[in-house]
């Protein structure tokens, strides 16, 4: 019912697609899958409005969208759930979802009934807060919830989710797919975009390959086995993608006590990490794993707690004790986007680095030039804004910033979210290297798979406290998900 | 209520310290002037609170106060226009303005504060040009018409309220209904959060950032009416001048954050109602001299958002 | 580029932009007419404008300057500096420490001071005032409030004298109880004269020192019922304020002649560039004295004001 | 030079245009005069540009020029300080005006709008409260000191270098090496950029947005010291009004982006020149009256930005 064929889209300097087709039949969940920059959203922003293409058809059930507003094409049944949030959070949940299409008689709004339909969606996506909370009060995987229960709230005939589930962790992913095949059988298609090949598998008719613009293939019910897709997607085989050699662990480079924080006030965190260990932290969505890091960086200061002997109470404090972050929001927090690779990289160690008061130039360009050697970032040049790189390549910047700096204890918040399985094997790979080397890794993530992957022991969080942890002999996605959602006694 | 509880704290701690230190504070005309000149400010900073709350600013609602006040006198007097045919020429200009900022800044993309900084300087200059910097007023002739400003709904024998307060509470409770109950209001606080996704959730951001500064400079021309109806004496170089930064100070006591997203009209109207009590203040109490009026406002000013962010801060543990 | 046969050119240059100025422009530009020569008139944003507009006069190669210096003890050099280049006359305000040729007007003390006669005829019997000005940083505005204070309450002449404002002042029968400024925003004016009909109940006369003062608190006087209780006093030739004693809610008022500031430092810079210095009176004054303006000449004054405007 | 091309060739047709319909615009004294303004305004435009690229504002640039400017002569003439205390002490009143504005935006979290509104009420009033509202200036004494505004460095018989403008050159240079060259420039930018990433790479950002305000404050004293040893008066109800106005208006015709995080040195100063031809254009033109100054200004203005941002969204294409 809805086909796109040739589409061709340019931006300054890229061809972010090359004349690309993608057609979706009615309740057909169509599963799209490419590296980080393929094309993807870029794509689904042309069948949703948002950007129109340089050439190219779009079709819908007969109709032309090629040169449609958003409106148009909301009107005309697509729905599209954004990669990069999109809600204004000085709003309450319910406006948030009925935003721009506010139930109104004379432009009057209907605050009752937008409580009652929000109600019912929220409900749908198992997000458990009233309708009148607001936004700001909700954890970034919570107000992903509330952006899926918005284009639910559409009611449209196609439902285009970009990463729905990058920051989701096992619990929600279930409960959205119960949705998406609820919405299957109503006859609705979803386009499903993921970097989390399991959930592709699970979930779809049909998955479409993209690569550098261009379709790269396409795969029926019977043949989306995993090397497939890679193989699609890449090029190669990337059969390996968690690689742990065993290795002697070192002294404690990480001890906290006593970690009260902010979100969390009347739970304490301990936890002690070796040198050279990988320690992951699981947990739901909002189960404060990411203020456990933040608070041990010093970025959000704990109310009370040790890091070693003191508490951190800026990430200045925390750097001096050897500790490096790689936030969850890379965008917001992680990169100065207008700033270019080499300013981005060279950043957090150019006071360490000066010549008096002065930018060491030949020393940041060196070390511009080994880091995107060292972790194969893929940019045009040092010159090129940060701005302008995918996702994936973004990611490994931050952490070339942070290595720049030798830390001892890296701290890594969902370390691959959005990010390719390219990438996300090179970002496994220098991890296990890090740690070879005798670094201390502590990370965050929502993807089971990612901590059973890589983790010599997983942290289990739950409603702000530690739930408990298991050692690589006991890990189960059971074990897990048993202390994410269970009380221990 | 929440919202606007710390100004309104403010002002009636200062209310009761001028009635005490200040002589004949609470004397039916002074309140009377207390209400009319809160009327005359508070319709600007109403004005400003709507181009603040999408993150926007404007800094030329002086210059349009300066470009009514004379402009209407001046088609009166010199070129014998009807009055209503002035008046709706002047409402006319001032909409044509806002529509200017607002495609200037939607569709060129140029800054808010650049926009309307020029506006300033232009729309001043422009005035003096015309007028050929010769003060206006109406003389003695079109009093009628002056009732606009200097009129009264006499309550009881001594207090009346000042017809621009009346037109206060109209024009308030209008901007009321329009940010809290409508979907446009709606649409205001959502683009001034977070513009991208009000675009891309349908809303015509464009439309609305433009609507705002034409209600910004549209109770920018009201409110330079009511004051040379009131004063009925207007020189073009200086009428107006900096009244952008007292509407401005006015929302921003009222709660309306710069950032954008957030303001209360009824915070708003008390923000205007404090710095005209403080001024009040100042003339009434003996040993306040005249020439301190800046610093009082000023360090007033500074305590008053100083205190409510401590305040929301505690709130927030 | 610089044109050859051009005619002379004389600029007058205000301290600032008000209608008394407008009127002394006209003065400059009609005598400029009859002596076929050109007229610039600038007007500056503030004192420290004033010196920009000067220099770019000088720039533009004009021959000869009037300035009412803004603040003439310390603008002595900048007026020296022009003198030198070009003649120059001080009009309205006088910097007798200067080299400028000749001065025009009268002193500001000396016109607060005829103010003064007027309150005293106003309210013969004393009582409380309070005066309104825009700013009394400028010289002539703080002379022109002293000399109204000074003869209030009974002092020797000296322009030098100053009350600072906001403390009262006592006389024998006269105290001046406040001082009102509003930085020349008509609306404020107008705020301060209804704060000082609160404040003090038993006001006999408000003094309105710029050219709008007088304006404002007349315009408040009626919407407090007050017009005939409260005397006004006022300073210029505002149109508000002749309505006013046209109407006899306004006492009298003060004019200055700015029109022949303009006309007579026009026509003597045309004399001193020609190398007639013949003209320059011994003290190097040449006194246009002030007037009072009540309700029987009013008339008579506005038809000669209208006339000299029109055209 | 990409970033202020389009603001120079602005000058350059400027420049032309001026020598060809004003008389004697390019005089040797008329030259001194324009370098000798654009470097008073550009003292503050470069110290407001600091500001400017930690995306922040500063609204009381005129007050410091008034509190200098009148406070210095106060004290020498009034108080009989020798000369370089009087000085010293302006520079030091300066650094703590900047440090506590500082201090409000990143410890008290006040936006920096509000902060700098507050400043600019205050210290005005604060000057007009303890000169007691009367003029300033040093008489014919202290020409000597006088020299640092008055003084010219001769070149030829008939040109000389104002001093003002050496000493432009001078803050320039540091500015341009400061912003490009050092460890705190490079934070700047990344802070103005993004505050929350700048801090998590483990710069102090509070430092260095206090940093900013500091220098901004003590350019502001600067160029108020040279106002008043050039000029020789002050008024304290009006002296350096508007010019924190002027200022950024310099900044942004500069190439300064008031959402922080880019700006040029030397694009901010032909700014500033931009603005003074302009004015010295008005002057020197017979048909353009002086009161038409803020029309001319103002559009000009309105269309260099205009042009800059068309021109700049052709190149992006
Ligand atoms: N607004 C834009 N301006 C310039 N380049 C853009 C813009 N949007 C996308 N691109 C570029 O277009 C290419 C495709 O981007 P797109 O976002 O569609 O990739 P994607 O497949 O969604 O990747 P990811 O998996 O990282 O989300 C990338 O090279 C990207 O850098
Ligand atoms: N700034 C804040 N204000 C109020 N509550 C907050 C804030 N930040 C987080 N929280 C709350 O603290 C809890 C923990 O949030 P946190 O982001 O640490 O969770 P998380 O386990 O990392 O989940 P996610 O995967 O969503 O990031 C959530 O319930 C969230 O609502
Ligand atoms: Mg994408
Ligand atoms: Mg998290």
């Amino acid at each position: 019912m809805l086909t796109a064929h040739g589409i061709i889209k340019s931006f300054p300097g890229v061809m972010a697609l090359k004349g690309v087709s993608l057609e979706v039949g009615r309740g057909e969940v169509v599963s799209l899958i490419g590296e980080n920059g393929a094309g993807k959203s870029t794509l689904m922003k042309i069948l949703s409005g948002i950007q129109n293409p340089d050439e190219g058809e779009v079709e819908m059930e007969g109709k032309s969208l090629s040169a449609a507003s958003v409106t148009e094409a909301q009107t005309a049944g697509l729905a599209l759930i954004h990669q990069e949030l999109n809600l204004a959070d000085n709003l309450s949940v319910g406006a948030n979802i009925f935003l721009g299409r506010e139930p109104c008689r004379f432009g009057w709004i209907d605050q009752k009934k937008i409580r009652q339909e929000s109600a019912k969606y929220l409900s749908k996506v198992g997000l458990k807060v009233p309708p009148e909370t607001l936004l700001s009060e909700l954890s970034l995987g919570q107000q992903q919830l509330v952006e899926i229960a918005k284009a639910l709230s559409t009611r449209a005939k196609i439902i285009i989710m970009d990463e729905p589930s990058s920051s989701l962790s096992q619990g929600e992913v279930e409960m959205l797919f119960e949705v998406i095949r609820e919405l299957r059988k109503g006859g609705i298609s979803v386009i499903y975009i993921s970097h989390r090949l399991a959930e592709v598998q699970e979930l779809s008719d049909r998955v479409v390959v993209f690569r550098d613009g261009e379709n790269a293939g396409e795969l029926g019910p019977e043949e989306m086995s995993h090397e497939a897709m890679v193989r699609l997607m890449v090029g190669r085989d990337v059969s390996q993608l968690y690689q742990r050699t065993a290795h002697d662990l070192g002294e404690t480079a990480l001890a906290v006590n006593g970690l009260r924080t902010q979100a969390n006030p009347y739970e304490e965190v301990n936890l002690e990490l070796r040198a050279g260990e990988i320690v992951g932290i699981a947990g739901l969505v909002g189960a404060g794993r990411s203020e456990v890091l933040e608070a041990i960086f010093g970025m959000t200061p704990a109310v009370a707690g040790k890091v070693h002997s003191e508490l951190p109470k800026s990430p200045r404090e925390a750097m001096a004790m050897g500790l490096a972050f790689v936030p969850e929001d890379r965008k917001a927090k992680g990169l100065i986007l207008d700033l270019n690779v080499e300013q981005n990289t060279s950043l957090a160690s150019l006071g360490e680095n000066a010549k008096g008061p002065f930018v060491n130039r030949s020393h940041e360009v060196a070390l511009c030039e080994e880091m995107t050697e060292a972790l194969a970032i893929k940019t045009p040049g040092p010159w090129q804004k940060a701005r302008f790189l995918s996702g994936g390549n973004q990611q490994k910047i931050i952490l070339a910033k942070w290595l720049a700096l030798s830390p001892s204890v890296l701290l890594l918040d969902e370390p691959t979210r959005g990010v390719d399985i390219g990438s996300k094997e090179e970002i496994y790979q220098l991890m296990e290297k890090f740690a070879r080397e005798g670094m201390a890794i502590l990370f965050v993530s929502s993807e089971l798979e990612e901590i059973m992957g890589m983790a010599d022991r997983v942290l289990v969080m739950r409603e702000g406290r530690l739930n408990g942890a298991l050692d690589r002999s006991q890990f189960s996605e059971q074990a897990i998900m048993d202390l994410a959602t269970k009380t221990q006694s | 209520m929440k919202k606007f509880l710390g100004i309104l704290v403010t002002l009636v701690l200062l209310y009761i310290l001028t009635s005490i230190i200040g002589d004949n504070f609470l004397s039916a005309y002074n309140q009377e002037q207390l209400l009319k000149r809160t009327a005359l400010y508070g319709l600007l900073a109403i004005g400003v609170s709507f181009v603040i709350i999408t993150g926007g600013i404007d800094l030329s609602i002086g210059s349009v106060v300066c470009l009514v006040g004379c402009g209407v006198p001046w088609l009166i007097t010199q070129h014998q226009w009807p009055p209503v045919m002035a008046v709706i020429a002047a409402f006319l200009v001032a909409m044509m303005i806002g529509l200017w900022h607002g495609f200037l800044i939607t569709k060129v993309k140029l800054q808010p504060f650049v926009v309307t900084l020029c506006g300033l300087l232009m729309y001043r200059g422009a005035t003096r040009g015309f007028t050929e910097d010769k003060t206006q007023g109406f003389g003695i002739t079109h009093s009628e018409l002056r009732e606009l400003a200097t009129g009264k709904l006499q309550l009881t024998e001594q207090f009346g309220l000042p017809v621009p307060f009346l037109l206060l509470l109209i024009a308030g409770a209008f901007a009321w209904i329009f940010l809290n109950k409508t979907v446009w209001g709606r649409y205001l606080f959502a683009l001034g959060n977070n513009e991208e996704a009000a675009r891309l959730s349908g809303i015509h951001t464009d439309r609305m950032v433009t609507l705002s500064y034409v209600i910004c400079s549209s109770l920018a021309a009201l409110g330079g009416l009511l004051f040379i109806l009131d004063g009925n004496s207007a020189q073009p170089s200086d009428f107006g001048n900096f009244y952008e930064l007292y509407a401005i100070a006015a929302a921003v006591l009222g709660g309306c954050s710069l950032r954008g997203g957030s303001g209360t009209v009824i915070g708003v109207v008390i923000g205007a109602a404090v710095m005209q009590v403080l001024k009040n203040m100042i003339n009434l109490a003996d040993w306040l001299k005249s020439h301190l009026e800046f610093l009082v406002v000023g360090g007033v000013l500074l305590v008053a958002v100083i205190a409510d962010e401590l305040v929301k801060r505690r709130v927030r543990k | 580029g610089e044109k050859k046969d051009q005619p002379e050119t004389y600029a007058l240059v205000p301290p600032s932009v008000s209608n008394f100025w407008e009127i002394c422009r006209k003065g400059g530009a009609d005598a400029a007419v009859e002596l076929g020569v050109e007229f610039e008139f600038v007007t500056p944003e503030s004192i420290t404008d004033q010196k920009v507009k000067v220099e770019d006069l000088l720039s533009k190669g004009v021959q000869g300057i009037a300035i009412a210096p803004g603040d003439p003890a310390n603008q002595t050099g900048l007026i020296n500096d022009v003198a030198s280049r070009v003649p120059l006359v001080t009009v309205d305000t006088d910097a007798p420490e200067s080299q400028r040729k000749v001065f025009i007007g009268i002193d500001n003390y000396e016109a607060g001071w005829l103010a003064g006669d007027l309150v005293r005829e106003a309210a013969p019997e004393g009582g409380e005032v309070v005066i309104f000005i825009g700013n009394i940083s400028q010289l002539n505005s703080r002379q022109r409030r002293q000399g109204l204070i000074d003869n209030l309450v009974g002092r020797e002449k000296d322009s030098s004298r100053y009350d600072v404002p906001g403390e009262v002042v006592k006389g024998d029968r006269y105290s001046i109880l406040d001082t009102l400024l509003d930085g020349v925003d008509a609306p404020k004016a107008k705020a301060n004269a209804a704060d000082a009909l609160t404040k003090h109940q038993n006001l006999s006369v408000m003094v309105g020192l710029f050219d709008y003062n007088a304006g404002q608190i007349l315009e408040e006087l009626k919407q407090a019922n007050k017009v005939g209780e409260i005397q006004i006093v006022s300073f210029d030739e505002h149109a508000n304020t002749l309505a006013g004693i046209k109407e006899g809610s306004i006492y009298g008022t003060v004019v200055q002649n700015p029109y022949q500031y303009g006309y007579q430092a026009v026509k003597m810079l045309h004399r001193l560039s020609e190398g007639d210095h013949s003209a320059i009176p011994e003290n190097g004054v040449i006194e246009i004295p002030a007037r009072i303006i009540k309700k029987d000449h009013v008339e008579e004054f506005q038809r000669d004001l209208e006339t000299k405007l029109a055209n």
